[in-house]
């Protein structure tokens, strides 16, 4: 377990997420997607936190957790984005009767 | 001495005019509109009084000088409101003020009971307010401001009758084409302002156009901060932007579709305001040209051809104002001619006799087509004798046009031909070698086509038998089977309203006398002295501090010039007189043809037809003018539809062509775009 | 976090606290039309702070910095409040005040919820205020975040499905944008080791050293991705494409808001970003910027001419002009006839992004204002139907020509004092062709403009029943108006504003 | 370091193919059901990486609130019947994301990262953990020393170090600002649903 092989698993997952958002249909599918690069975005920080000697060590030991609570808001931000996005599906769903995005193409060109 | 609130009197009047036509009047007095087309023509009176004014002024006691007011501060150049009150700006005023109120008074006829008669008269305000601003402006910045509203009113003037698909189309394409001249000129201003530090360093401002001028002299008059090959594109930037206003090939080809504005408006555009816009403003950067002799070769070359060229088109044009345009383009090509070769006052003598007489042969083309309800001269004919002051009139202004002597036209033309000629104008360089040359050919074959189309266009409206009118013309499309365009109007052969011939009396006068009397060759006459307009002009380039620099000289009258340029034109005249005069009658006349008499009037008209189809169409026009015309099409109608093609084809279908609505193929164009921008880097 | 913290943040907390308090206020009171006043009020609130704040700073570059104790405070390293900062957040808050007056007649439409509706702009003008201020990576992705939710929530706010397909799409790829640019940021962090802008700058000094671009491969992605998360909100070319489809389905106030501070704060801290965190490397993402800026301009100019829906039109003239922006920025650095090697700084560059921002928020917001009247009384955002508005509505249409003129960059209107200054200082700057391709769009962008002031004058009037618009909405109008033609007239004062809020940024 | 590495590798493949599958299979119960498991899994590299709070937060808030979230959504819905079905971006998207790896495994991998050096390494796995355990008491030297604090403001900074010191102490703007983001999503949210 070194450094490299857990950023190539982040990176992985991240880019997966990033083919899921721009690949399904469904919108709850692509709010899933997207968690999933959130989440490779999150382990890549913490990763980094551990491994990498942070700016100001010298003065505060705390820098070394920069990179996690950097995490920590990712992960709060990214519980607000589902729940507005989820409100936004259910207006968009109440409108059209579906989820699908492939449908939802009335602004166009 | 004139005060400054007088000068600044003359830009306001107008412009109030416009404020109070166009925010009063016409949304809430529109049912006493006529009120404006008065208020105008008071405002103009009052402008035209106090530009008298300043003329005089300027001719007793020199150049006033004005304090301008700081504007803005970009970067260390200042842009200030100043006015620059020079001989070429008092010339520019009177002549603006004065065939804009000719045309004004003019149009009080001609527009009457048009629905739209009161924002007509706001947008002609508006567009000699900003002529009047433009010819003022001591800033480049400032006149840029004023070039584009000249811009901008003639786009509405022209579009006037916006309900017809073809006059929104020539309102779109004059525009755009200006436009691409503009793009010139900015850059020419970008350039200067770049300048900007060398500027402050020889205590100039790079906006302040007599700054500018010193800038571009040489060491010893305390210049030199422009020069080289910088200088050169400058004034060809500064040049393109003439170009575009002035209708300079390749550019011209918004001027003859113009004509589907309003007749008078066509008569303001193109004999005051919008072309000679062009023309005034490589006038008032000739001291920079002056120091580019390669700029000033591009400048004669161009305007010769144009003169040229533009003649040629003429001669086949069988609506009477697009004979009108080709001409003005034609004559423009004169004056910039002039200016390349040097002789900047002569072109300035020809912007303002040619004002006169061209305003005079629109407003005739107004009248002709008043009595006819058309404007295609196959359906006029022999209006002399229902319509004898306007004949009057017409040959006065063709005479002029043609260069007749004593016709105003006559004095000017002459001017510029014998600049061609002499090479003591000018300094040196190639324009005294092969280019003044080649351009004095180029003129000279242009006044005989000059001196053939304006006969010929003369003998089909006036001679001959009466064809009909928009009557005829009515039928005949009928007949083709062709839709009626709607610009048709209704027949009535009689002269118009006193309204509108008063105004063409005065330019008429005008076309007669201003040639002489403005630029005596001999001695002094009536006060006037021996070549007033030519000294005046080049006094003012000499009090500014460019004195000693400028190599201008008043030249002598030149008989030899004068009685070519006049056989030539008689020549002309000749021709048109052989095979149009008696063409008609003719035609028209189906039982002549039998009499053997007539057979050689019909092998007459062959010939005409001859000429007409087979030497002018077939092989004239395939040739030289198809090349040109194959220029214009492809060239510059290619770029107006470019625009317009890169908006139907490039617009939706291609660059839209992703905005499929799907929220994915963005999110799919962003990442690709992300992605594209890291492989360059890695691999650059 | 001390007194003085607070009063550091007091201008964000006034408009923040205000946004609660309309939503509450909106769930005690039965009447629901005071509450833009109720906004409007708490908007002077935040104004006042942020005048004490201007003259506070008299002496000083950066208040937080000037903390009289000594020692540094909380918000030290996450927050500037210098004249940059203060620059945009005076644009920022006069936007929003516009654009709350602006909303009175459109929110009648809304039943109930209104004061959410400007509780959510309240909340969005917050994150664009701590946007233009923030100088810490995770504090500008909070402030981006807050700046865009909201925005998403009122774009799909009327419920249509227009709305509700503009916010789905707004929230989706702001989401794919921000989630790249996270992993740009993440990677900054690890190259660095910091996330505060002066301490990633020091690396970032030692690792321009390196002869790699950006100093390293690791920052080179790292600062491409983080950029896809600016661009996006500065909606430049390749990040632009929701753009149109945003601007046609959104409510048109929310429009407005989003095409002029959302537009200003992320160039705010795209500037403070890339000059006070990567200059030393300011070679390279010049380059990008320049090509991004080039294919902006373009793009949107071409695009908009075939648009027959004005907001659609304005959405990719929105475009362009983010793309001139971009070349103010990229003129900010010298990237040919340096004399050091390195990158050199070029404040005329940037003086002239933030006048042309504040040029371009009075032009676009009076045109908007105009737009949403005209919608108001038409109900339709085609342009076909703006014909003869000039008889229906001649000063509606007169504000509406002299916003397309100015936005054209007409002379003497302020758009084209801020083109000749930003053109300039490309050149000055070594750009020549950027600034001829500049010129050259926007002698094209004419066009599209031109085209809806002919048909509003030129063509005939379409018999719709006029429905009247409310003094508010008018007093916004004027307001805007007036500004426009201001800074043209007397373009000094912005001027001047600019550069001072450009040197707090470079010392 | 055996039994950390076997606990990488699963964790790795546990991951991975979850979120192949989160995206990839067909019903959507299963790809919410699959994406708690990514969830768990991350969580469980966190714990790796020493930041146990982090992974307590990432199974409470994830695992617990957001796949819940989603879940009830799917069931809202009653879309579920056409399944997660792929858009005509298919090959473009997989291309861009496979290219996208490509590239960040290469910075992953070719970049020298700054790493911390064996006892700062220690030291700072002391200090991420505390989050959760803390440093015992002032009297634990024993364990604070083994962890390389020697001396007595060494050991105090560690102990007072904290995810929590830092929420409310540097990173205290972001902190306020992402309660007022929560604020703002949870009323957008509401407003959305509102009845028309």
């Amino acid at each position: 377990m070194t450094l490299e092989s857990m950023m190539i698993v982040a990176a992985i997952m991240f880019c997966i997420g990033l083919y899921g958002s721009l690949a399904r249909r469904n919108v709850l599918v692509v709010l899933m997607s997207l968690e999933l690069m959130f989440n490779g975005v999150n382990l890549t920080l913490v990763a980094l936190a551990k491994y990498v000697v942070p700016v100001g060590i010298e003065d505060n030991i705390a820098a070394v957790l920069t990179g996690q609570v950097f995490a920590v808001f990712i992960i709060t931000v990214a519980a607000a984005e589902v729940a507005l996005g989820l409100g936004i599906v259910f207006a968009m769903y109440r409108n059209t009767e579906s989820v699908d995005l492939a449908n939802a193409t009335e602004l166009r060109n | 001495m004139v005060s400054e609130a007088s000068i600044w009197a003359i830009l306001l009047l107008p412009l109030a005019a416009f404020v109070v036509i166009g925010l009063v009047v016409r949304p809430f007095l529109n049912r006493y509109a006529w009120v404006s087309g008065i208020l105008l023509i008071i405002a103009l009176a009052a402008a035209l009084a106090l530009s008298v004014l300043t003329l005089d002024a300027v001719i007793r006691s020199g150049e006033p000088h004005f304090e301008g007011r700081q504007w803005l501060d970009v970067g260390g150049a200042v842009i200030e409101l100043a006015l620059l009150i020079d001989p070429l700006t008092a010339i520019m005023l009177v002549v603006v003020t004065g065939v804009s109120l000719m045309v004004q008074i003019y149009s009080l006829g001609y527009m009457r009971g048009d629905p739209s008669y009161a924002r007509y008269f706001a947008y002609m305000a508006l567009f000699t307010a900003s002529m009047l601003g433009l010819v003022l402006s001591a800033n480049i910045i400032v006149l840029y401001a004023f070039w584009e509203l000249v811009g901008v009113s003639s786009y509405l003037l022209i579009g006037f009758w916006h309900e017809r698909p073809a006059a929104a189309a020539a309102a779109k394409k004059a525009f755009l084409i200006t436009r691409i001249g503009d793009v010139g000129f900015l850059i020419a201003i970008l350039y200067l302002f770049l300048q900007g530090d060398r500027f402050a360093a020889a205590g100039l401002n790079p906006f302040h156009i007599p700054d500018i001028w010193q800038a571009a002299q040489p060491l010893a008059a305390g210049g030199a901060v422009l020069g080289g090959v910088g200088l050169t594109w400058l004034t060809l930037g500064i040049f393109s932007g003439a170009m575009g206003k002035s209708g300079q090939f390749p550019l011209h080809s918004w001027l003859p579709d113009a004509m589907e504005g309003p007749t008078p408006v066509s008569a303001l555009i193109h004999a005051a305001t919008m072309v000679a816009a062009g023309i005034f403003l490589v006038a008032r950067f000739y001291p920079v040209f002056q120091a580019a002799q390669h700029a000033l070769t591009v400048v004669a070359l161009v305007g010769g051809f144009t003169a040229l060229f533009a003649a040629t088109m003429g001669l086949v044009m069988n609506d009477i104002k697009r004979v009108m345009a080709y001409s003005t383009v034609s004559q423009l090509g004169y004056m910039m001619a002039a200016l390349g070769l040097g002789a900047f006052p002569a072109a300035i003598f020809h912007l303002v006799t040619h004002a006169s007489f061209k305003a005079l042969l629109f407003m005739v083309a107004g009248n002709v087509n008043h009595a006819t309800g058309t404007f295609n001269m196959r359906y006029m004919g022999g209006l002399w004798r229902r319509m004898p002051l306007t004949y009057a009139l017409v040959l006065i202004g063709g005479l002029s046009l043609v260069g007749i002597i004593p016709f105003a036209g006559f004095w000017s033309k002459d001017e510029i031909l014998s600049a061609a000629w002499s090479d003591g104008w000018h300094g040196g360089g190639p324009a005294a070698l092969w280019a003044g040359k080649l351009t004095l050919v180029f003129l000279l074959t242009g006044v005989l086509l000059t001196a053939f189309y304006t006969f010929r266009m003369i003998y089909m409206t006036f001679h001959g038998e009466f064809r009909g009118g928009a009557e005829q013309e009515r039928a005949d499309l009928a007949a083709e089977g062709q839709p009626n365009t709607g610009h048709l109007g209704e027949v009535h052969l009689a002269e118009s309203p006193i309204f509108m011939w008063f105004p063409m009396v005065l330019l008429g006068v005008a076309a007669v006398f201003s040639g002489y009397l403005l630029n005596p060759q001999w001695v002094e006459e009536f006060g006037i002295p021996k070549h007033w307009i030519t000294e005046f002009l080049i006094e003012g380039l000499k009090s500014t501090p460019l004195a000693g620099v400028v190599h201008l000289e008043v030249p002598a009258f030149n008989r030899w010039m004068a009685a070519v340029s006049t056989v030539i034109a008689l020549a002309g005249i000749g021709l048109a007189s052989v095979l149009y005069l008696r063409r008609s009658a003719a035609s028209k006349d189906p039982l002549e043809a039998i009499k053997p008499v007539h057979a050689l009037l019909s092998r007459k008209y062959f010939v005409d037809e001859l000429y007409e189809d087979v030497i002018v169409r077939r092989s004239f026009y395939n040739g030289m003018v198809r090349a040109v015309d194959w220029v214009d099409r492809v060239v510059v109608d290619g770029v107006v539809d470019a625009i317009g093609l890169v908006s139907r084809n490039l617009g939706p279908n291609f660059l839209s062509r992703f905005q499929t609505g799907e929220v994915q193929a963005y999110g799919v164009a962003l990442t690709l775009g992300s992605l594209l921008i890291l492989l360059g880097f890695l691999v650059f | 976090m001390t007194l003085y913290d607070l009063y550091l943040i007091s201008p964000q907390l006034a408009v923040a606290s205000t946004g609660i308090l309309v939503i509450l206020l909106d769930l005690v009171f039965q009447r629901k039309g005071f509450l833009p006043y109720a906004a409007f009020a708490g908007l002077l609130v935040s104004l006042t702070f942020l005048v004490i704040q201007s003259v506070d700073l008299a002496g000083a570059v950066n208040l937080v910095d000037a903390v009289d104790s000594g020692a540094a405070g909380v918000l030290a390293g996450s927050l500037a409040v210098d004249r940059f900062s203060l620059f945009f957040n005076y644009l920022v808050l006069a936007a929003l005040g516009l654009v709350t007056l602006a909303s009175v007649d459109y929110v009648r439409r809304i039943e109930r919820f209104r004061g959410e509706y400007f509780g959510l702009l309240l909340f969005s003008a917050t994150g664009m205020m701590l946007l233009a201020s923030a100088t810490e990576l995770i504090t500008i992705y909070i402030s981006l975040e807050l700046t865009t939710l909201p925005l998403a929530a009122l774009s799909a706010f009327l419920m249509t499905s227009k709305s509700s397909e503009a916010g789905m799409k707004f929230l989706i790829i702001g989401a794919i944008s921000s989630a790249v640019m996270l992993y740009g940021m993440a990677l900054i962090y690890g190259f660095t080791g910091s996330t505060q802008l002066d301490e990633i700058a020091v690396v970032v000094t030692s690792a321009a050293a390196l002869d790699l671009p950006f100093g390293g491969y690791a920052l080179l992605v790292g600062v491409v991705l983080m950029l896809v998360g600016f661009g996006f909100k500065i909606s430049s070319v390749p990040f632009q494409m929701w753009v149109p489809d945003i601007y046609e389905g959104a409510p048109a106030p929310v429009v407005a808001f989003l095409s002029v501070a959302s537009k200003a704060a992320a160039v705010a801290v795209l500037i403070r970003v890339l000059f006070t965190g990567f200059f030393p490397i300011a070679l390279d993402w010049a380059s990008l910027i320049t090509v991004l800026a080039a294919a902006s301009m373009t793009l949107g100019n071409l695009a908009a001419m075939g648009q027959s829906n004005i907001r659609r039109l304005f959405g990719y003239s929105t475009i362009a002009h983010a793309g001139y922006i971009l070349v103010g920025i990229a003129a900010g650095v010298r990237t040919s006839g340096s004399v050091t090697g390195g990158p050199e700084f070029v404040s005329l560059g940037l003086n002239s992004v933030l006048f042309y921002l504040a040029a371009y928020a009075a032009a676009n917001l009076t045109a908007f204002f105009a737009i949403i009247a005209v919608s108001q009384r038409t109900g339709s955002d085609l342009i076909e139907d703006y014909g003869g508005l000039v008889r229906r509505a001649p000063f509606l249409a007169v504000a509406l020509t002299l916003a397309l003129v100015a936005l054209i960059g007409v002379p003497p209107t302020s758009i084209f004092i801020a083109k000749l200054v930003i053109f300039s200082a490309a050149v000055k700057s070594g750009l020549v062709w950027l600034a001829i391709l500049g010129v050259i769009n926007s002698v094209v962008s004419a066009y599209y403009y031109v085209r809806i002031v002919r048909v509003m004058f030129l063509e005939p009037p379409q018999e719709q029943e006029a429905s009247g618009i409310s003094p508010v909405a008018w007093f916004a109008l004027t307001v805007s108006g007036v500004a426009m033609i201001g800074i043209g007239i007397a373009p000094g004062f912005v001027l001047r504003a600019a550069e001072i809020a450009v040197g707090a940024l470079m010392l | 370091m055996l039994f950390q590495d076997i606990v990488f590798w699963v964790l790795s493949v546990l991951a991975i193919g979850a979120s192949l599958g989160v995206v990839l299979v067909k019903d959507l119960f299963r790809a919410a059901l699959l994406l708690v498991v990514v969830f768990i899994a991350v969580a469980g590299f966190f714990v790796l990486l020493s930041a146990e709070f982090l992974a307590v937060v990432q199974v409470l808030i994830y695992a617990g609130a957001i796949a819940i979230l989603i879940i009830f959504a799917i069931m809202l819905t009653r879309d579920v019947q056409h399944g997660n079905l792929p858009n005509r971006f298919q090959i473009p998207a997989a291309t861009l994301a496979a290219v996208l790896l490509a590239v960040l495994v290469a910075v992953a991998v070719d970049t020298k990262w700054d790493l911390l050096a064996g006892q700062a390494q220690s030291r700072a796995q002391a200090v991420q953990t505390s989050a959760v355990r803390t440093l015992e008491s002032p009297g634990d030297l024993a364990g604070l020393e083994r962890a390389g604090f020697a001396t007595e403001d060494e050991r105090t900074a560690a102990q007072e170090a904290g995810l929590a010191d830092l929420l409310i102490g540097d990173f205290v703007l972001p902190f306020e600002v992402v309660s007022l983001l929560l604020l703002a999503a949870v009323i957008g949210a509401l407003a959305l649903v509102r009845p028309r």
